[in-house]
């Protein structure tokens, strides 16, 4: 675990020397489970701050939210870099205007699991490198952390921000890239019937209050195509087709800027499934045109570079 | 009137019930509960003291439904739903309270919804009381309770092996016919469940002066402070079971206009064609859902609009809490000069 | 089965050179295809392809120019890519992948979107009808649009 | 349940008697709607107050909040000025005469006017706003009504005199003598003989006398924003102020939500607010 106080002086040092407007972290929660994204603005904001794997959201979501020229310094992870460098390629902020605490991430715990095994009333989370002990209402326990991370931080293979001003803790090792792509080929192993009876039971759970859209950072257009009128692109209620629309376009509209970070699935209140979406997507871009989102804040995703050269691969 | 009911012979009774009822209870959906109806087999009575994620204010107002049906010539016709009698059963008292306040806005005098009216109408609410206390509710504190009767057919008291059935209407009556009477000794324990557990709620806030403090600051940078990390989603509004804000638009290809469920957090809730929006960022929309909670039900019906079921506590994707922001609401500057 | 199957068919307004060839496309379609034309592919948001889809369309043909004859430079690449991606990604998500077809038309063919049309026609017989994703209640039989 | 059994939400059946454009640039149009059954109209009648709105619906497109603007006594129709500016306005822009249109009303307050009663009258409008306004004075300046009411004064204010609404009763307006008229444009035309300027400023070279007076606003907000601080310096009493707010409406029956003020909702407590009223009120507009 990085040092929580390394951090805080990073972050007092940026706002006392003018450095940033705002620095983006995480602050303590009402419950244990839930520490709540947080905007500091003057070194003594910073006090507040808090890094654990509890931290469930993609700060860099509020990026796009807040004004463009405003100077941000934000804490990190894997992810959430290659989030950033994903908006600085669409112009979305400048790479200037940013001042990256990079914190090598060892995943995020999912408060769901949390839940689900150490039962109600969560009373404090403490974790360490391989365990977390959980107090709860019926006492203590002691888990292993694989068990509690969320599914795509067991699929993520780069832990480490890749673009960080300064990376705060030793850097982890790279994990394994095959992971994701063997989830993939796993969902692709059934047969059509049961991935379309597997999409439709997660999909027509929705009850779309667009969480996922609002947690995405790559989800910031002003206004959404569900939010259109004129025409109307998909039915707008509950409905099988309406479900279904979303949830096929807005994992279509990721493709080649999603970085498996996971923050829409969490945020979803009806735990459904929409990784396995993305993933699929974000293996495509791999295998055909070798191009993973983030890695760096120049390479433009594959839809945005079509050249002549193509041609080549098309040609039946 | 009130019953015993063994535990052993809720699964039978239940049964019974579906000869004439169809029965709601909620039942494990994937990795959550979620109120459908029984099946033939297979019981499920959710004991754990907890909500449904999603609540039963969508057995009285679907997330989607047709209001209108578009004739071939221009025409209209009213949308004509089937609804059976029902039974609903183990809803908690804080969701039963919400259908009540929502009652308010659905069936006012001059104006009341022909479909809310008959889904109503036509069910009866059984519900569980919570003799242990939830994680994040805060019943009590604003004027609920987790043995709150307000707008129940029937109440169970879980008392270990059976439970106590308090019924408030005669169609509940009938429904537990045959069982035995509860003895006074019984209905005395019940009555200490039912204060322990309400002894048990932690008060999450104080709702004194809440509702002035809150009116009082309506432009104060308060609410800048507690909507900062916001996202804008729908998810409090959606799982919030006295929320009632819907949409109504036009789906061409099935040639009808339906009611869909819409959340005050949403942009274009309020937008207007001009392109003015009154409620421009997510500032003005979370003040906005909490005044109206908090200070226009008062006014409107002198009731709290928030049972305290806990549900947007629990799953704000940001970690919201409603709990601490009425907390800090507490510390803001009033006057009492009206407050009489 | 019994009924042909149907067809949305979009097609780029420059892929077609023979005026007649074109004429059969506006004017004498069989009633199983339902014809969009577009000002060029790249112009079909992977939207209008899942409408058809949910609509009920039994297969989606997408003709285009041949690359390098694009009127638009690049906008036949731009689609492919996005659509054959599409494609995939429904796959995924388990709509069968034949019924989406992309076809390339050079601009000196003449009657190749009719053969084109016939062999996509003889192949979605053989899958039957589409199934999966078409999730649109129909409107009456009958009864036009608003 | 209303006339003929439609639920709250069906759409009442209507067709359009006449249809014409209101202003030269033909962003204004307005529809005279008569109904399809009679049952429709007594209903309608019976309830009609100056002041209140309709939903009118195009099947496929939605409804859209749209004020009457026709007085009870007109004839068996419902008059609406409509601004071509959403996907159903420019719908209802295409309606010719003859064709179906669905309409849901009357809805909301309306004027208050029993409580105007022997009072007299100062009626400022602006823009498309005005239409309301035009239904009050139809019903007011009638022969039946005029002796219920004082003196009636009129201030209505446009961009431009290509915009101003209901050219031929204006003209009749200004040749009767129980009743003051002053329009206004924004900037200067040739051959325009009235005022010019905006319309907080003619009321205050207008000066009309705040005794036994009740002055009814209905503009655009900036309109209002400004006209209200004006008629309360000319000596009217927030009482005597009165307003009518638009907001988004969806439902038009206090239940969808949307268009709260406060604890009142626009489309069933309002849309005619007194500025004592909305003093009490939060700013949420």
């Amino acid at each position: 675990m990085p040092d929580i106080e390394v951090i805080k002086a990073e972050a007092k040092r940026l706002l006392s020397e003018g450095m940033v407007e705002v620095v983006l972290a995480f602050k303590a929660g009402e419950t244990p489970l839930h520490p709540q994204p947080a905007f500091f603005r003057t070194p003594d904001d910073v006090d507040e701050l808090v890094y654990s794997s509890l931290n469930q959201n993609n700060l860099a979501t509020y990026l796009t939210r807040l004004p463009k020229e405003s100077k941000v310094g934000m804490v990190v992870r894997g992810c959430e870099n290659r989030s950033v460098n994903a908006l600085v390629v669409e112009k979305q902020k400048s790479r200037d205007n940013l001042y990256l605490i990079g914190v090598p991430c060892e995943g995020i715990l999912d408060w769901r699991k949390i839940v689900a095994k150490v039962g109600e009333a969560v009373k404090s989370v403490n974790e360490s490198e391989q365990e977390v002990m959980v107090e709860s209402r019926s006492g203590y326990y002691l888990v292993e952390r694989k068990e509690l991370l969320h599914d795509s931080c067991m699929r993520c293979s780069h832990p480490n921000p890749v673009s960080a001003d300064i990376l705060i803790g030793e850097p982890l090792a790279e994990s394994d890239s095959n992971l994701a792509r063997e989830a993939v080929e796993e969902f692709e192993a059934l047969s059509v019937k049961e991935r379309y009876a597997w999409f439709r039971k997660e999909a027509e759970r929705c009850i779309r209050c667009y969480a996922c859209r609002e947690a995405c950072p790559m989800c910031y257009c002003t206004e959404c195509f569900v939010d259109h009128i004129e025409p109307r692109w998909t039915e707008s209620g509950a409905t099988p087709a309406g479900m279904q629309a979303w949830h096929i376009v807005r994992a279509f509209h990721q493709t080649g800027r999603c970085t498996s970070c996971g923050a829409c699935e969490r945020a979803c209140p009806m735990d459904i499934k929409m990784t396995y979406l993305t993933e699929k997507l974000n293996h495509d871009m791999k295998e055909k045109y070798n191009f993973e989102t983030g890695l760096d804040a120049q390479t433009k995703p594959p839809f945005a570079t079509v050249t002549l050269d193509d041609k080549n691969r098309f040609m039946v | 009137m009130n019953f015993i009911l063994e535990k052993q012979a809720l699964p039978d009774l239940l049964q019974t019930w579906r000869a004439n009822f169809d029965v709601y209870l909620p039942q494990n959906l994937e990795r959550f509960t979620h109120f459908m109806p029984l099946a033939a087999e297979g019981v499920t009575v959710i004991n754990e003291p907890h909500n449904t994620r999603i609540p039963p204010k969508a057995l009285f107002l679907p997330m989607t439904e047709t209001l209108v049906k578009f004739t071939r010539f221009g025409g209209y016709e009213n949308a004509k739903h089937e609804i059976e009698p029902r039974i609903v059963f183990a809803l908690r008292p804080c969701d039963a309270q919400a259908v009540q306040l929502l009652d308010t806005s659905f069936l006012q005098v001059k104006y009341s919804d022909p479909f809310w009216l008959e889904r109503r109408e036509k069910t009866i609410t059984v519900a569980l009381g919570c003799h242990e206390p939830c994680d994040n509710g805060f019943c009590t504190t604003v004027g609920y309770g987790p043995f709150n009767k307000a707008d129940l057919d029937a109440m169970l008291t879980d008392l270990g092996d059976f439970y106590l059935v308090e019924t408030f209407s005669e169609a509940a009556e009938t429904c537990f016919n045959g069982f035995a009477n509860a003895s006074e000794t019984i209905c005395v324990q019940a009555l200490e469940v039912q204060q322990r557990a309400h002894d048990q709620m932690p008060v999450a806030f104080e709702t004194e002066n809440l509702k002035e403090k809150l009116e009082q600051n309506f432009s104060s940078n308060y609410w800048d402070k507690v909507s900062l990390s916001c996202l804008g989603c729908g998810v409090c509004t959606f799982l919030c079971p006295t929320c009632f804000c819907f949409d109504i638009v036009d789906e061409t290809q099935r040639r009808e206009r339906v009611r869909n469920w819409d959340s005050c957090m949403f942009r274009t809730y309020s937008l207007e064609a001009s392109g003015h929006n009154p409620r421009p960022s997510r500032v003005e929309r979370t003040r906005q859902r909490l005044s109206h909670k908090y200070v226009y039900w008062l006014d409107q019906v002198n009731q709290i609009g928030c049972t305290g079921c806990g549900r947007c506590v629990r799953y704000c994707p940001v970690g919201l809490d409603i709990r601490s922001m009425l907390r800090q609401a507490q510390s803001l500057p009033f006057e009492v000069s009206h407050a009489s | 089965m019994a009924e042909k199957p149907g067809i949305a068919l979009f097609q780029c307004q420059w892929c077609l050179f023979s005026p007649a060839d074109q004429d059969w496309v506006d004017n004498h379609l069989p009633s199983n295809i339902y014809l969009t034309k577009t000002p060029c592919t790249g112009r079909i948001n992977p939207l209008y392809v899942l409408n058809a889809i949910q609509g009920g369309a039994d297969g989606v043909m997408i003709s285009g120019c041949l690359p390098e004859q694009c009127h638009f430079v690049t906008g036949n690449i731009t689609a492919r890519r996005q659509l054959e991606e599409f494609n995939d990604f429904l796959n995924h998500i388990g709509y069968e992948k034949q019924r989406v077809r992309f076809v390339w038309l050079d601009l000196q063919d003449r009657c190749m979107i009719q053969k084109e049309l016939a062999a996509f026609e003889k192949e979605l017989k053989c899958l039957g009808k589409a199934a999966n994703l078409v999730t649109r209640m129909k409107v009456a039989e009958g009864e036009q649009n608003a | 349940m209303r006339a003929n059994g439609r639920s709250l939400y069906t759409p009442t059946p209507m067709h359009v008697l006449r249809a014409y454009y209101e202003s030269t640039d033909r962003s204004l149009k307005t529809l005279e709607l008569s109904f399809d059954y009679t049952e429709d109209s007594q209903a309608f009648f019976a309830a009609f107050n100056p002041g209140q709105f309709c939903l009118l619906s195009i099947a496929g497109k939605g409804e859209s909040a749209l004020g009457v603007a026709s007085a009870a006594w007109e004839g068996d129709f419902v008059r609406f000025t409509a601004q071509n500016v959403g996907s159903v306005t420019s719908a209802l822009h295409k309606l010719t005469a003859g064709d179906a249109v669905g309409m849901r009303g009357p809805l909301g307050n309306g004027f208050p006017m029993d409580g105007w009663q022997g009072k007299n009258l100062v009626i400022i409008g602006g823009g498309c706003a005005f239409s309301t306004l035009y239904a009050l004075t139809k019903h007011v300046h009638h022969e039946n009504h005029r002796d219920d009411y004082g003196k009636l004064t009129l201030i209505y204010g446009t961009r431009t005199s290509g915009l101003c609404m209901y050219k031929h009763d204006f003209a009749a307006w200004h040749e009767t003598d129980d009743m003051e008229i002053h329009q206004a444009i924004d900037v200067p035309e040739e051959n325009w003989l009235h005022h010019v300027g905006y319309v907080p400023d003619v009321i205050r070279q207008v000066a009309p006398s705040p005794d036994n007076a009740v002055a009814v606003v209905c503009g655009p907000p900036i309109m209002t924003k400004f006209t209200l601080p004006a008629l309360t310096d000319l000596g009217f009493t927030p009482e005597n102020i009165f307003t009518s707010l638009e907001k988004r409406m969806k439902c038009g029956l206090g239940k969808c939500g949307r268009c709260n003020l406060g604890p009142t909702y626009i489309c069933k407590d309002g849309p005619v607010y007194s500025l004592a009223q909305l003093n009490a009120l939060p700013a949420d507009l």
